[in-house]
């Protein structure tokens, strides 16, 4: 595994696992001796094939379940299934958000402004702050129109934002997503993925769990690769150049990047790769503006070998 | 952690986790290499056995019965016996306690040991006038007999479930002559149950993780059941899809044939052994009715 | 309300399968023949459901827990005798789980929670819900049938100790006191806040699942 | 809206949709005024947003709803009430198969072998033949392991495959899928994506309703847009050139594309416009050998401009 960049050591660690396990009661194993810290104001992402205990590992660092060996330190502070019970896990949630999957999980109440206040009602705020909170939290997701609407009746995209909402009202510190992308649109999925990245720039950091390999350059700084046990650990640059490692665990890089590799190909020999189109036009601009003023694509001798080894590395299809 | 959360959360676990897991039907022991359709036959005539045998010892050779049955199925003892006990057996024990002391029962009985004596009759209300507090022979027995027959009961169950899957056991009722579309039902419902169960630990997980202070009992109720709304709701819609899925693949509304796959395999299982175990299960059950129909 | 085996002497527990034969047939034929296909996977999933919400223990005042059993909620649903059927289902699997509601008992406690809890929750219902509203009349209908229930459930197994000693040892004027007063005091208020909320809830969302019953009273059975 | 090609009138329209709308109960419109037709042996997506009525549209397809209004003719019978509840169905359902977006509304049996047979098993075979549909079916999904197996015992990509076997069991000739790759790792995608391809290659024709635009070019010939009423018809290619179009219903190009015209920007001058990576490898060794040996990409007076423009038009972010 590699190691964490030096860069974030300085940082306070908010929420750290040493030595983690999990095997379920029938003895099937989830997570297998996960060593993983998250340091204030980060965006972290944790990438994994089905089944590769995502979910488990957003559970114990929302302190909902123990893991069955290793340590949980939320806050600094070891979880015991005595804190797990007691008052004190109160502040601890408080300071914790966790966005499930299924958005129908989080919208059990009869309106959307009844799921949002949820949280706050517990905070022993008055009626007047309770409201304000809500307020502001629908302005900030911008759906203030939905509030009076049962969760039943609303869209994928709609549901996803109410149930982000019903998470933010308490005003965590750090946010853990599950698959904050999974069935929405294309239009939805930018929607969310600005509102993440506006939160994480008012100070909340942000753990997101997915199987999209195309957002996590957008959500991320550094990416956790999960099957079990952690795989790899890194910027999204670092994972995504071993793509070997990716392919081992049913996963891939972005699009842009194979596109890039096929350039290379062709002998356009950049100096970093790009993981989204904005990426792209940087280096494109760049290479042009340091080399002379173009870049020459040509077939030379090796582009048909290199283009069939470039194929057999990506690809999943037999 | 409210009392709610935690039972609820524990029970759920243990549904998914234990119940599904299959983890002891999955050994190579006796019960597991029986055909399960003749096994659930075996384990009715035992069940009722039980409840009509009168006295003490006969139900002690019941119990001395079914846990030869969980050391040769490979079953650990332990584990076996916290699975039996835990529930019902204590509970019934708490429930039967009183019943030794004369004042709580019907007939009178000869006095053991007495221990108070008023002088007078006491009248109190739901009960019999009585004099004296007393624990009585009879009461004792009988307790002892009550909370034993529960303890078989409930052993025999548990050993019924734990040797065999869930979609055999749930054919095996159609040897019983349970009619096709109740079986396709519970098929159904025990599939669905996982996977509510599921959605609704899930749902569980999400409100504690929202829980950021003290909940009042009444909130909670309340919560409990728009929680049960929202599964309702999600539930039904789930069903129009399902039926939706099932008309798409050519279901007609009749239930015949429904699960030929686990029963005809059943029907390959260890004939001989199983037909074995039957007749020495009727010949044990009925040698000893009789003998107490004659005694 | 769950009896399990060891509580009823063989006697109960072959009158109480007996009575249920009918019943059980009656419901199996009704349900195919009226409600169609559809309700198949309908009943199976709402009993399901049915069986997790006997799950839901809830604390109650004096220390102890209390559980509903869902039936009048299902009955409101789908009609009374789709829920013979849904909450027999739910009672099979619940035997063999937990042992809890035994096996040989199953008779009785089909007919405590099968079958006098949806029919008496449902023609409650029916009758209230024009005068005092569909979440009130959810709410009484609930709370009348559990209790009902209960001590059906209780005469069940206070006659015991008349009939054979080794079975449940307390006579009708313990059990039906002691059970009424578990009922009328704990799980009785529960089933009627959930069955309420519940029907509140449905009222706002799916209006129509509520009202399918009064367009087409036929197909739903009575 | 466009028109469809011409080469397509040629040939079977298996199913017809005339003038098609669809209400919910509570008065909610989902559909309005669809005209679409599928021929024998294509491969069509219908791509929309969340909550477009893809879905709807698809249960339209498949005989188990009607339309408020118009005409739905499944291999050439314009259904109706009468016919959707007798016996004609059968045969007609048998013809067709749906798998939906949920699995777990395909997999209600106790074990995954029960769930292939259920198909079968209302055909009146005898229990021989059904064993050898099941087998074929489990062998040409490659999952024979996982035939004993419980529904909730799988992972997500299993349990798409399992229930792609459950609708296979019957051999229909059209299939029709919900959202087929949604909740899938990079892997299991790849996967689902060769089996649907397959059985396009043994001449089932194959209807996929999507909202991932990287899956459209290799699931589609041709390709309907939907929201609510159709909004564009025409090939992968066409329906992907109009992206104002696209933006306007809340979907995008796939990421290849949008590479590409960035490399217009730069002066590369493609003949036509690629949608997956293989056909980008394709377009360049083509212009390349065409354009003496070699592209040139350079920054030209108007690079920075048009870039912006790109930029502005692909993006859904505010």
């Amino acid at each position: 595994m590699k190691k964490a960049s030096n860069l974030w050591k300085e940082k306070t660690a908010l929420l750290e696992l040493k030595g983690v396990c999990y095997s379920y009661p029938d003895g099937t194993e989830a997570l297998n001796n996960i060593d993983l810290t998250i340091y204030r104001g980060e965006k972290v992402a944790v990438i994994g094939p089905n089944g590769a205990g995502k979910t488990t590992l957003l559970k114990i660092l929302d302190g909902l379940v123990l893991p069955t060996k290793g340590v949980a330190k939320i806050f600094g502070m070891p979880l015991n299934k005595k804190i797990l019970n007691s008052k004190k896990m109160y502040n601890v949630r408080k300071r914790l958000g966790f966005v499930f999957q299924d958005p129908d999980v989080e919208l059990f109440s009869a309106t959307v402004w009844d799921d949002i206040a949820f949280g706050p009602l517990h905070l022993n705020l008055s009626h007047k702050e309770i409201d304000k909170r809500v307020e502001e939290t629908l302005k900030l997701l911008n759906i203030e129109n939905l509030k009076d609407k049962h969760p039943y009746n609303l869209s994928g995209g709609e549901k996803r934002k109410a149930a982000i909402a019903a998470v933010l009202s308490v005003d965590p510190e750090v946010l853990l997503l599950d698959e904050p992308t999974a069935d929405l649109d294309p239009r939805s999925k930018a929607e969310v993925i600005d509102i993440i990245n506006e939160l994480n720039k008012t100070g909340k950091t942000i753990v997101t769990a997915t199987q999209d390999m195309d957002i996590v350059p957008e959500l991320a700084d550094r990416v956790y690769v999960l099957n079990k046990e952690l795989m790899a650990e890194g910027t999204p640059k670092e994972i995504f150049s071993d793509i070997e490692m990716l392919k081992r665990n049913n996963l891939e890089v972005p699009e842009v990047m194979k596109l890039f590799e096929v350039l290379k190909c062709f002998g356009y020999d950049y100096t970093r790769l790009p993981l989204s189109i904005n990426e792209a036009i940087k280096v494109l601009t760049e290479t042009i503006e340091t080399e002379g003023g173009h870049i020459h694509l040509h077939i030379h001798e090796h582009t048909h070998e290199e283009i069939k080894k470039l194929k057999g590395k990506y690809n999943h299809h037999s | 952690m409210s009392f709610t959360e935690r039972t609820l959360y524990e029970i759920i676990n243990w549904v998914r986790d234990s119940v599904f897991s299959e983890i002891y039907a999955d050994k190579k022991g006796f019960l597991q290499s029986l055909n399960p359709r003749i096994k659930f036959i075996a384990f009715l005539c035992l069940l009722v056995s039980v409840v009509c045998v009168r006295s003490l010892q006969v139900i002690l050779f019941f119990l001395l019965f079914s846990l030869l049955l969980v050391y040769f199925s490979k079953i650990p003892f332990k584990f076996y016996l916290t699975r039996v006990l835990i529930f019902i057996p204590i509970f019934t024990g708490i429930v039967a306690f009183p019943s030794i002391f004369n004042i709580f029962q019907q007939n009178k009985g000869r006095p053991l040991i007495v221990l108070y004596n008023f002088g007078y009759t006491v009248n109190f209300p739901f009960l019999k006038p009585f004099s004296t507090i007393e624990i009585t022979e009879e009461g004792v027995y009988w307790a002892l007999t009550f909370v034993l027959r529960v303890t078989v009961s409930v052993s025999l169950t548990v050993l019924l479930i734990l040797t065999t899957k869930w979609p055999s056991l749930l054919s095996s009722l159609s040897s019983i002559r349970t009619p096709e579309t109740f079986i396709f039902i519970l098929h159904m419902t025990y599939r669905y149950i996982f996977l509510l169960a599921t959605l609704v630990s899930n749902m569980l997980f999400s409100r504690k993780s929202r829980i950021v202070g003290k909940e009042t009992a009444i909130k909670s109720w309340k919560l409990n059941a728009n929680i049960i709304g929202a599964l309702f709701l999600k539930s039904h819609d789930m069903s129009e899809n399902i039926y939706l899925a099932m008309l798409s693949r050519g279901f007609n509304g009749q239930v015949s044939r429904s699960m030929i796959n686990v029963k005809e395999r059943q029907m390959k299982e260890g004939n001989i052994k199983s037909y074995l175990f039957l007749i020495a299960t009727v010949i044990f059950c009925a040698t000893i009715l009789l003998k107490e129909a004659l005694m | 309300m769950h009896i399990p085996d060891g509580y009823l002497g063989p006697l109960t527990c072959a009158v109480m399968f007996l009575v249920m034969v009918p019943i059980w047939y009656f419901a199996l034929k009704n349900t195919s023949k009226r409600l169609g296909p559809k309700e198949v996977p309908m009943i199976a999933v709402l009993s399901a459901v049915s069986f997790l919400v006997m799950m839901f223990n809830w604390p109650v005042p004096d220390g102890t827990t209390a559980h509903m059993v869902g039936g009048t909620l299902f009955a409101i649903i789908l009609g009374p005798w789709a829920s013979v059927i849904g909450i027999t289902v739910a009672l099979v699997i619940q035997a063999f789980f937990f042992g809890d509601g035994g096996v040989t008992a199953l008779g009785a406690n089909c007919f405590n929670m099968a079958f006098v809890i949806p029919f008496v929750g449902y023609f409650i219902y029916k009758a209230l819900k024009e005068r005092i509203g569909k979440v009130a009349s959810a709410g009484v209908a609930a709370y009348i049938a559990i209790n009902i229930a209960a001590v059906v459930a209780a005469i069940e197994f206070g006659v015991q100790p008349y009939i054979a000693p080794g079975y449940c040892p307390y006579g009708l004027n313990l059990s039906i006191p002691a059970m009424a007063f578990a009922h009328l005091t704990t799980a009785g208020p529960v089933a009627a806040v959930v069955t309420a909320v519940v029907v509140g809830y449905l009222e706002r969302s799916r209006p129509d699942l509520l009202a399918l019953k009064e367009t087409s009273p036929n197909i739903r059975g009575e």
